[in-house]
């Protein structure tokens, strides 16, 4: 190809540079940020653990705080296992999954029924 | 037979037209119309018309002659041809395959629409690169930057990290996976692409069609100066390499996986994701901007929607516009952002050598990730307790390419034991991959803007 | 007499003002303000003000009277009161009486809006044609030709194109109506009008607003030169004239309907519509894009956006996109369309003979558009099998008017036989009607453009 | 109307011309797409029928995939009747006649119930 | 401040003029507005009551279109109360109370079910 | 003690990176960067490069040298740490304690995002005053006006104006609490802002945030000219201060309205509101729009959109019209206004002298209006029969803010009689106070532009 010729030498050294560079700093970001998130849990059990062994709701040597037992990580497989056989049906391009969260409407609220009825039109 | 009757009566169409255009010949379809020639024809013939001195059984059929003229037959290319077929062939494998036709669909029709024959310059405003049509105005939400940021914060709003915060060590996995960014950089350079050029193929390894459209609309533009040199408009071809090979995970990815891992890494289980709080999920996005964006400012209009949009989601406050931002923004940005990528293909600008380079590096960028982040795990998993190590199947998740990558770990994860649902432990890396390649493209573009 | 009370107070109240401002009378209602003067005194006043040499009382009513010429009172014309006279009786037609409200709504409120007489060149960025206002902004969605695309893409996910696929011949019907454009294109010609203007006026026949929007967008938008001759900026009159015709649809065809028909054609049966498969459905979006855009790339702004958003529709796979493109996204450009065609009637831009000539046209060609369906219809069952005949009152949804056509079909259909439902039969030259103008459209363009 | 004395005769001629052209044109797209979607079903009706006579599923003599019965007419008729008379109160610009059709959505998939109870706070 | 020398006094006085005037303005235009509504009910409940006067349906004496009752209004008081405790929950900077309507649509229109049955596949 | 881990790890990396930038202080993260130097140094590194003299290792430090000129770390200064705590607050205050959430949370992430420091004038087009950047395409809805007529548009079709309509003398209220408006005004003038920012800055006392913006967009742009003195930049405090106290009306207003009242006044009980009819709500916006915009033609993009929502609302036949405008649209520009309104507070625009004091004369602003409605109210009820009297409480609420102010009205009520329900009524010169803060605009921007 003829657009060989033109390569300046110099642009893959500073391309190398930003290969480098790059790949290093998009590491450190996200080495940073998985450090954070890895002490902030820590950070805010110890303050909960601290506050329940005040309160004497726990002993100095039981756990507070435990992760999610075995049988509940059995569940959420089937339910992924699931969730994956439907998979062609659904619309791909869009991540993820949501908890279906009952959603508070002010337009549900009583009044507005008793309104309905008696005070407007 | 009926088929053939059908075709005999499009053919005895044409037939009809072109007979009462004895001039054109149908073998012209395939030559360029030299749009001046027939633009001042025109003006030749509106100004006999105006003296008026003919039959008008002559007249009509000059009509129908010039009317011809402007017709998509009389100025259609071979290229025209293959492109239209592109189309088929992408609405084809949404339609009929389910390859995320979110975004195949509106491009393949963006296609056809780009890839209308029409008598260029000729001021019918209709082309997309021809300035006051319609299609140039939405194709400046793509060349200014605009839309990309806009499906972040849909995205941001849609996308719940609990994954990612309940392991984070798996952010590193995404990081891994942008070893495709860089090494495709180097590789478009000796292919003889400009930095910037190559800075935004590169970023087609980042598996993310906003980033790679927000990145090619900055450097690789038609615009952008480097050395002298004004880069190409890659804008077309990059986001078409982006939303194919994204479509393709589930192909290009499987077998590099398989290659790189043994049976006995693949059958890892990970332990169950912890509990996480919603203060925790609230800090993400706030941690998550500040630190990113102090870093690579210049990821700040991609990464500042994704974690505004999520905020908006998990603040719990303000549902309603995260619900907004997740459906009609997003479903709007993506229905024009389809549209004028697939139509940004027209003819005279897409077919080039340059694309095919352009789709060739692509593929490397992919499999270079995919091994990328499949490797790290394993790299990982060195320095890592036993019952903390990560099955490195969920580390070709970190391409991005949300979610499809995170259920190609899952599928591969059952195959080699029904019993080991990876999905959930791919998500982090997933989502990670996202945020990854963003900062990437952000450090390429503090270096080359 | 409490009637009475409520317009003395108003009176009292505006009688209170003018004394406050005794050197302009009331009688200057109707005078068209010259604005530079105003602006003159205004800057002689601001400079006295700024030597600060007379009493504060004189002051507070030299400031209510300059207030006081930048009002509505004060800049008032009888010709404002005609246009917001008009705009309540849109609103009237079409709140009280179910006309269109979705469009005469909107345009009515926006004949309010564009009619609230102001000082012209004050600099206040108000008025739609006063650059930098809001009004402005949003109508350079209309100048532009960016609404009526985006319209079409919403009316492409709400159509079913079923209809018309089971019974492809009353395509044929879509095709006769636009009989009135062509014949309306002559007339405005014999009336003055230059050949683009013309055109533009033409389309007022094909029934619908957006094709007449996008076309007068194009041809006779204050622009364009013909001939060395700059068109005038017709939008406003076409989208009123149109949409007012539209709403009376159910008025104008009927009496046509009857006059072009027998009892006897009027009673026949026709064969129920087959089931269509999803193939079908999807085929005809690409089809249909491919077909007409080939022959009228002109149309492609409309067209393909109509099929863009049926192949979002009709795919399976992207139902999202298309709802959004049939409520939210419809809706936005709906309002938006409606507001700003209503207050681009600003009285001194609106009020002309062209605007009355342009309604007398428009509805000689809705009245042709009818009859051109209709009788077309007759035409084609003297070549058809008894049992595929088609009962011509079908012919007249034709002019497209969607779905308001389709019912007065139905209407007069149960009129001659209260068992014959017409409804679905006249839903296939409906749709075909829009397909049909709007590849006259395209027609012209290619021409004219 | 002074303006009728400006008219050039010409833009009548081209006028003419534009017209015939069109509604000739108008005319041949319309109807081109009238033949192919007249072809289409038959070309898929025949397809269809080969692959079932070759499975012996019909005999030679057959219909295969029939039109609608009369009764269904019937019953869109009576639907339809009740449509209309319903007609003032839909909003009418807006074209067209949609199924109901039941609506895939990931979020209802039974993996979120799931994680609603035991995964997420 | 420095800010403070740059005042110039006209400004000050032309100051008063507008918030003068103004306020003056913004009285005037609501109070115009006030009567204006304040009117409207009255002439139409005038229209109504010789409308029904006419009819014979009240007599003379009568009242006609009451407003609310004083049990209505300690109903939609207790409905307030229950709006406002739930307030917090509310998404508030948007305004207000509106009625549940029941909305028609056509795509629920009884012609749907049947076509779905045996029209459309 | 993890804490302090987690704060070791972040300084170990900044740390590690000051290492390998050696010329760079860490110091030095308060000093503004002058933009000319470094960039002239990247010029010269990058021909450095060009001579590809020098070792790759040594190169590798000078990119990330290079690199880190452009991060947030080493272009930060304190205002910018100052902006982004501000920005925290924003978001503490509106999640954790509800204030206004879905104005704060955008506004707070869009302070955190405006103020992440980066290279001014580099070319990156990150910044919101950056020409080119997607933020400043974004805020254009901002500086050309546009997003607040949309805003109010949404408004117009959410808001029942039933209580007004039935009690239409609050509409005295409404205007009584625009007091606020014209003393700050005169205030402003007094601190030393020319006439037109004074008059931007008294519309914060209107207690309406899109007014607030709409009017400094015209008159306080930084454009704006005023006896040769060009107008400072004053939207995004402004429109901060706005909505800040907006947020705070449940703190500002209880103490003043208990100073001016009298226990007795507090325990008055209102009479029901009467029934409205669908007519009158049909004429509320249509006389509504006429009577405002003729009195004050400045108002008509702000009032004419409220009033236009309100019919599509109100007139029963434009439902989904309404729903839209209300819902999807709304939601859009209130993400898109508050996410650009705070990131228009760029630390080096936004902390100066000028913006206190606006802060300042926000709260008194917000008194006034306060005193003025309450006040008012009492003067009203000096002229009206006892069983018409209105409870001054909800004199208050006359400074628009709605719900919010309504709703403190409603609370106070409760506190004197626990079984007085004030809510209703205050809804009447709650959404009265919107009409008059926009007319009250309307006024200062004919006088003034
Ligand atoms: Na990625
Ligand atoms: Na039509
Ligand atoms: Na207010």
């Amino acid at each position: 190809m003829e657009l060989l010729l033109v390569i300046p030498p110099v642009d893959i050294k500073l391309g190398l540079i930003i290969a480098l560079v790059g790949i290093l700093i998009v590491f450190t970001a996200l080495a940073v940020m998985s450090l954070i998130f890895n002490q902030i849990p820590k950070f805010f059990k110890n303050q909960k653990r601290s506050k329940l062994l005040k309160e004497g709701k726990i002993k100095d040597h039981e756990e507070c705080c435990t992760d999610l037992s075995g049988e509940t990580n059995a569940a959420i497989a089937l339910a992924l296992h699931l969730y994956m056989s439907e998979m062609h049906d659904m619309e791909s391009n869009v991540i993820t999954i949501e908890k279906v969260s009952r959603r508070y409407s002010p337009w549900n609220s009583k009044i507005y029924g008793l309104r309905n009825l008696n005070f407007n039109k | 037979m009926k088929r053939a009757l059908t075709v005999f009566g499009i053919i005895l169409f044409l037939g009809l037209i072109s007979w009462a255009v004895p001039n054109q010949k149908m073998g012209d379809l395939g030559r360029e119309v030299a749009g001046n020639e027939v633009v001042k024809e025109k003006s030749s013939q509106s100004s006999d018309l105006n003296q008026g001195s003919q039959a008008s059984a002559d007249h009509a059929k000059r009509g129908v002659k010039n009317f011809w003229s402007y017709s998509g037959f009389a100025n259609a290319s071979i290229k025209h041809f293959l492109m239209i077929l592109a189309g088929l062939l992408f609405l084809y494998l949404s339609i009929r395959h389910g390859f995320e036709p979110l975004l195949l669909v509106p491009i393949g029709m963006g296609i056809l629409i780009g890839n209308i024959p029409f008598l260029l310059n000729s001021g019918m405003e209709i082309g997309i690169y021809e300035k006051g049509s319609v299609l140039n105005y939405l194709y400046f939400g793509v060349t200014a930057g605009i839309y990309p940021p806009l499906i972040f914060l849909g995205l941001g709003a849609m996308t719940d990290f609990s994954y990612l915060i309940s392991n984070p060590k798996t952010l590193l996995l995404g990081a891994a996976a942008q070893l495709g960014i860089f090494v495709t950089l180097i590789a478009a350079l000796y292919l003889g692409f400009t930095l910037p050029e190559a800075a935004s193929i590169g970023i087609i390894g980042g598996a993310d069609g906003p980033t790679a459209i927000y990145t090619a609309s900055r450097l690789a533009n038609g615009v952008k100066m480097w050395n002298g040199i004004q880069s190409a408009n890659l804008i077309g071809p990059i986001a078409i390499a982006a939303y194919s090979y994204m479509a393709l995970v589930p192909l290009i990815q499987p077998p590099i996986m398989r290659l790189l891992t043994t049976k006995k890494e693949r059958l890892i289980r990970m332990k169950s994701p912890r509990q996480v709080s919603r203060l925790e999920k609230i800090l993400f996005p706030i941690i998550g901007l500040l630190l990113t964006c102090f870093i690579a400012p210049s990821a700040l209009p991609l990464l500042g929607m994704l974690f505004f949009g999520n905020i908006l989601r998990e603040s719990g406050v303000t549902r309603r516009l995260a619900d907004t931002a997740k459906t009609s923004l997003l479903d709007i940005v993506t229905i024009l952002i389809g549209l004028t990528v697939g139509a940004s293909t027209q003819a005279d600008v897409f077919l080039t050598t340059k694309s095919l380079m352009i789709f060739a590096l692509g593929a490397v960028s992919f499999m270079v990730a995919t091994a990328g982040g499949v490797s790290f795990a394993k790299l990982m998993n060195l320095f890592l307790k036993p019952e903390n190590r990560v099955n490195p199947l969920i580390g070709s998740a970190g391409v991005s390419a949300v979610p499809a990558a995170a259920r190609v770990s899952q599928v591969e994860g059952l195959r080699a034991d029904p019993t080991n649902h990876l999905l959930m432990h791919a998500m982090g890396p997933n989502v990670a991959g996202v945020i990854g390649s963003a900062v990437a493209a952000g450090i390429m573009l503090s270096f080359l803007l």
